[in-house]
């Protein structure tokens, strides 16, 4: 249990940034977005290859550490996504969630985190197209901010730089 | 400048379950370098900082006796960070060792006498480390009587059971094995560990008594051994500590002016009395 | 015989840029409002003109936080060990803290590498204190604002220039052949006895010390105690910004296969600093927690090692959210 | 009317000889200039130590979660604030403590003196008509009171207590501020890099001693995530990222509590502008939830509760 909410990704080397694809950690709810994202699997929608998907029971089960720490061990951008309001399968997780990541993304963008490297977006089951979409979107946004700077551990920058 | 907080590699030999609930293991640990083995020198009742890479360190108490020059064993129980992770480790991988830290027994001071132990449940590992040390061949006859009383909640908590049913064949030690509660495969003793050495009533007659356990065990163990005579001064406990560095320098584990990792974590109870009761 | 020289005050500078190309140099800098101990590039950044410094000279020996070692498969590697240094403008009572350092991480026993190490490689330039601060009771615990103990070259200002007395070899070895220094003069010797008198007339802050220890033997179970700690937040900060205090925790950061384990400074003032991992606590509450601090400082350090682990320095009075003054404290317990 | 020091003393002389507590929380002089010191009264007998002025700054709503004493406890606006907070995420019971509200003008900042006299030392300080008369080694000096307040008392929102058992001295009004969330707004409109650069600054400077976490009233949790082992969050060293994480996110877990008294500022050690990251989380809350916090003993806290059409702007 405890074991699994370590969000690590510091044993994975971080490349060089001419070779630098953006890595993406994507926390997708069971029941909405993490169907969302098979659906565009079995429906053959092309994403970019570039997110790590973390299934969750719910957006709500999402801590905003598990959004940080990603950030900090490296990852380049974060996804959250979750059923859309009165859908959540707990009936009420995405709404107490929604209050948690706007204020989460406020005070990270207020310390200096760029707006374009954590993203939330509400996914159900049956937007294989959407999914796609939201995925390429925040693939695309972190590309071209480039490799996260503000939150990484100094000893993964100097890595990655 | 030697560096007292660099780690020895070390290479986990054998892990041996201890108990029914599956959270006492004994890990059985050799150094990859043979002369920091031939080094690493304790004596009975001391401990050694166990180290895992991103994880940390802790002490643990030496359960193997100091003859067993080939391997070093620690009886450890998973309760915090360091002994969870040690339990999810398999033979064959590398902890690192530092040590051996404490006092340890005074053995030599206790050369020539009976010598009586008790103790409880887990806190029982050093004491096994002792009683193997004095029933090694070359060591037997310098001791007098070897009495062990040994308790624990039930016969699937009693560890080291391979040691038990051995000492159990020898005419050179009175082993009194004992639970709180038997189960249907149990035929020996059952009650609590003060009761027994009260039945046992071991002499004080140039003894020398040594305790370890649960505080509730303690705390009715030595009015027994008191009204058998034992004087505190041959009382001997071992304590624990919340420790970091082992060497007396982080500055945790003190009680008084003692510092149980380098003052320690063997007192008698003489000197028990005179620390304040802050363990 | 003691070596004695004087420079100008406009010359410090130049003395300081000397001593940087040789060595690393750590002065007291201002940052925003708060004085600390900082290795400086230039002679420019340091500031002699405050009284103590807030953050600690004993950093450069025993930092906040420290790279034990690094590790990479079995492999472990301590840093590397640097060259010279030195402290400069060092205040009487912390360097004394040192001493009591000393006795903590050099024992016969053990030596911890990185402290010792440091502690080797320094040259400590003490500079004098014309005018303690009211919190300042250094003359109760042994020391005095122009004590020389810890210190191989102590620094007297005289107003337009510093007298420059060389208490050690180590001193005499960083200014030899230095051109900026000149001989002190007759009235030079004269004036810093003088200014030095006069300071320690300026420590007017006493504390009872007489007999503290052994008032404390008796009162572990006093109820003293009980309404001592009352007030204390637990923050800690009387034992972040003590010199003598040495308690460090340490920790591992990074994978099985890589990583670093460090130490940190830790405080006996937090609950976690004694609580086992079965759950039990031998120290529960602020109350044995203040009076752990007490006793450890005016009680086992002098069973332990001789002397009263507190140099006088007053930070913690100073510092304290809710104004507890040790001052007080200590009093309180003489009146037991 | 009678001054309030004396009042105070008046309310817990009553409260300890009538039994209603067992102990009474306020403020006595303290053993530095511009210091008054926390002080807990358990007889009638010793009242008269309590005291009131403009230096009695701690917020001893943060004793209340450790006793289980009957309290009655000596509070301005901003500490009745935090008390109200405890009371309704049940970290203290109502009926165990008597709140006694001191309307308060602002608390004199110990740091804006110091520097306003170039850190030369203070030996003795009084209070008189709205003027601190300062004297140390060869200088006197007389500031006024207003310009020498905590940036938190001058954008007090809240001068009287919100609740209360007992008022000593009249009601005042708030402060009019014009644009409260000045600060917070400068920096929001910065670039990335500018807000970095200012946040990684300020955040070099911690020492990780936590004493802006112990001296919180809000801060009761009884393991701090950056405590905990299994998992190991974040690290305690003074590595940066792992500094300013443990700064937000404590910001982060106030947001919703934190009645802006300004303990954490004063308790730190190294003078970091701790404020800046609690102001940005009052003022979103406001703006988002229209929640302030510890005004209403029945109010739900705004992250235990949620509304069908809370604004979704950020989320695709």
């Amino acid at each position: 249990m405890a074991a699994r909410e370590q969000v690590a990704v510091q044993e994975e080397q971080v490349p060089a940034r001419a070779e630098w694809e953006p890595r993406v950690i994507a926390f997708l709810c069971n029941w909405c977005s993490y169907a969302g994202a098979d659906l565009a699997g079995v429906s053959r929608i092309q994403y970019p290859p570039n997110i790590r998907i973390i299934r969750v029971p719910c957006s709500g089960r999402v801590n905003p550490l598990f959004i940080i720490k990603s950030l900090q061990q490296g990852a380049d951008g974060v996804l959250v996504s979750g059923c859309h309001p009165g859908d959540c399968h707990y009936i009420s997780g995405n709404y107490y969630a929604r209050r948690r990541f706007a204020l989460l993304k406020s005070v990270l963008e207020y310390v200096g985190v760029e707006p374009g490297r954590v993203h939330f977006s509400w996914v159900s089951a049956a937007e294989g197209v959407k999914f796609s979409q939201v995925v390429t979107d925040v693939v695309e946004s972190v590309r071209a901010l480039g490799p996260a700077r503000t939150l990484v551990r100094a000893e993964l920058r100097s890595r990655k730089a | 400048m030697p560096n007292p907080y660099l780690p020895n590699s070390a290479v986990i030999q054998r892990i041996t379950d201890e108990n029914e609930a599956r959270d006492i293991k004994t890990f059985q640990v050799a150094f990859c370098d043979e002369k920091v083995g031939e080094a690493f020198r304790f004596t009975c009742g001391q401990f050694a900082e166990l180290s895992l890479w991103g994880v940390g360190e802790c002490p643990i108490g030496i359960a193997s006796s100091p003859m067993d020059r080939e391997y070093v064993q620690f009886t450890v129980k998973r309760t915090g960070l360091v002994t969870t992770a040690l339990h999810n480790r398999e033979e064959g991988s590398t902890v690192g060792i530092r040590g051996p830290y404490g006092n340890g027994f005074p053995v030599q001071m206790m050369e020539g006498s009976n010598v009586v132990i008790v103790a409880g449940g887990f806190a029982f590992t050093t004491l096994r480390s002792l009683t193997n040390y004095i029933l090694h061949p070359d060591n037997r006859h310098r001791f007098g009587d070897l009495t062990v009383i040994y308790g624990a909640r039930s016969p699937g908590e009693l560890i080291y059971k391979y040691d038990l049913e051995d000492w159990a064949r020898r005419d050179d030690i009175q082993l009194h094995a004992t639970v709180d509660a038997g189960d249907e495969g149990w035929t020996g003793l059952v009650g609590y560990v003060p009761t027994i050495l009260e039945q046992v009533a071991p002499s004080s007659q140039n003894a020398v008594a040594v305790v370890c356990g649960p505080p509730i065990m303690i705390r009715f163990s030595i009015p027994v051994l008191d009204k058998q005579g034992f004087p505190p001064s041959r009382i001997l406990n071992s304590l624990e500590m919340r420790m970091k560095c082992g060497i007396g320098k982080c500055g945790r584990c003190n009680i008084g002016d003692k510092y149980v990792c380098k003052d320690g974590p063997v007192f008698t109870f003489e000197e028990l009395q005179n620390l304040p009761k802050e363990y | 015989m003691m070596d004695a020289r004087a420079i100008d005050k406009g010359r410090i500078v130049g003395l300081l840029d000397e001593l940087i190309e040789r060595c690393e140099v750590f002065a007291p800098v201002m940052s925003d409002d708060v004085v600390l101990f900082d290795k400086i590039a230039w002679g420019s950044e340091a500031r002699l003109d405050f009284g103590n410094s807030k953050r600690l000279p004993k950093e450069a020996f025993f930092p906040p936080s420290e790279v034990m070692f690094i590790y990479e498969g079995a492999q472990a590697e301590a840093p590397p060990s640097k060259g010279d240094r030195v402290l400069f403008g060092i205040r009487p009572c912390d360097a004394r803290s040192f001493l009591l350092l000393d006795k903590v991480f050099n024992t016969p026993d053990y030596q911890d590498a990185y402290y010792v190490e440091k502690r080797e490689r320094t040259c400590v330039v003490g500079i004098g204190c014309n005018r303690p601060l009211s919190t300042c009771f250094c003359t109760s615990v042994g020391g005095g604002p122009f004590n020389e103990e810890g210190i191989d070259v102590l620094l007297s200002d005289l107003g337009d220039r510093y007298l420059v007395q060389v208490i050690s070899e180590r001193g005499r070895r960083l200014l030899e052949g230095n051109g900026l220094l000149g001989e002190a003069t007759e009235s030079d010797l004269r004036e810093g006895n003088r200014i030095a008198a006069e300071a320690r007339e300026r420590v007017t802050s006493m504390v009872e010390t007489e007999g503290l220890r052994d008032r404390l033997m008796g009162m572990y179970d006093d109820p003293f105690w009980d309404a001592l700690h009352q007030k204390c937040l637990g923050c800690g900060v009387c034992t972040y910004l003590c010199p003598t205090c040495h308690c460090f925790d340490v920790l591992d950061e990074g994978g099985e296969q890589r990583g670093r384990r460090v130490r940190i400074w830790d405080t006996c003032q937090s609950a976690l600093f004694t609580l086992h991992a079965s759950g039990h606590n031998p120290r529960p509450s602020g109350r044995e927690r203040m009076r752990q601090r007490i006793m450890h400082k005016f009680r086992y350090f002098v069973d332990n090692c001789g002397e009263i682990a507190c140099v006088g320095c007053g930070r913690c009075i100073r510092n304290c959210p809710v104004n507890m003054d040790l001052r007080e404290v200590l009093s309180g317990i003489m009146e037991r | 009317m009678k001054d309030l020091s004396q009042q105070i003393k008046e309310v817990a002389r009553s409260l300890l000889q009538d039994g209603k507590v067992d102990l009474v929380i306020g403020y006595e002089n303290g053993s530095l200039p511009l210091r008054a010191s926390p002080c807990f009264i358990r007889s009638a007998g010793e009242v008269e130590r309590l005291i009131w002025n403009a230096c009695c700054e701690t917020n001893l709503a943060t004793y209340l979660p450790d006793t289980n004493d009957r309290v009655g406890v000596v509070a301005k606006g901003c500490d009745a604030r935090a008390i109200v907070v405890e009371i309704a995420e049940r970290q203290v019971a109502r009926e165990r403590v008597v709140i006694i509200g001191v309307p308060c003008e602002g608390i004199i900042d110990r740091r804006k003196v110091a520097s306003r006299l170039g850190w030369k030392e203070i030996l003795q300080a009084n209070l008189e008509d709205g003027r601190i008369l300062l004297a140390g080694d060869g200088f006197e000096e007389t500031l006024p009171l207003e310009d020498s307040l905590y940036e938190a008392c001058l954008t007090c929102e809240q001068r009287t207590p919100p609740v209360y058992d007992y008022l000593v001295g009249e009601p005042i009004p708030a402060v009019d501020v014009i644009d409260p969330f000045r600060e917070v707004t400068t920096l929001e409109s910065q670039g990335a890099d500018q807000k970095w650069a200012y946040f990684s600054q300020e955040f070099s400077k911690c020492i990780r001693c936590y004493a802006c976490r112990e001296a919180c009233p809000l801060c009761y949790c009884p393991e701090c995530f950056i405590d905990q082992t299994q998992p190991s969050w974040f690290g305690k060293t003074n590595d940066l990222s792992d500094t300013l994480i443990f700064h937000v996110v404590r910001a982060l877990h106030l947001a919703g509590r934190c009645v802006d008294c300004g303990t954490c500022s004063r308790a730190c050690p190294m003078g970091i502008d701790l404020r800046a990251l609690n102001r940005k989380m009052i003022k979103d809350v406001w703006e988002r939830y229209g929640y302030r916090a510890g005004l209403d003993l029945a109010a739900i806290p705004p992250l235990s509760t949620f509304k069908l059409d809370d604004p979704q702007e950020f989320i695709k």
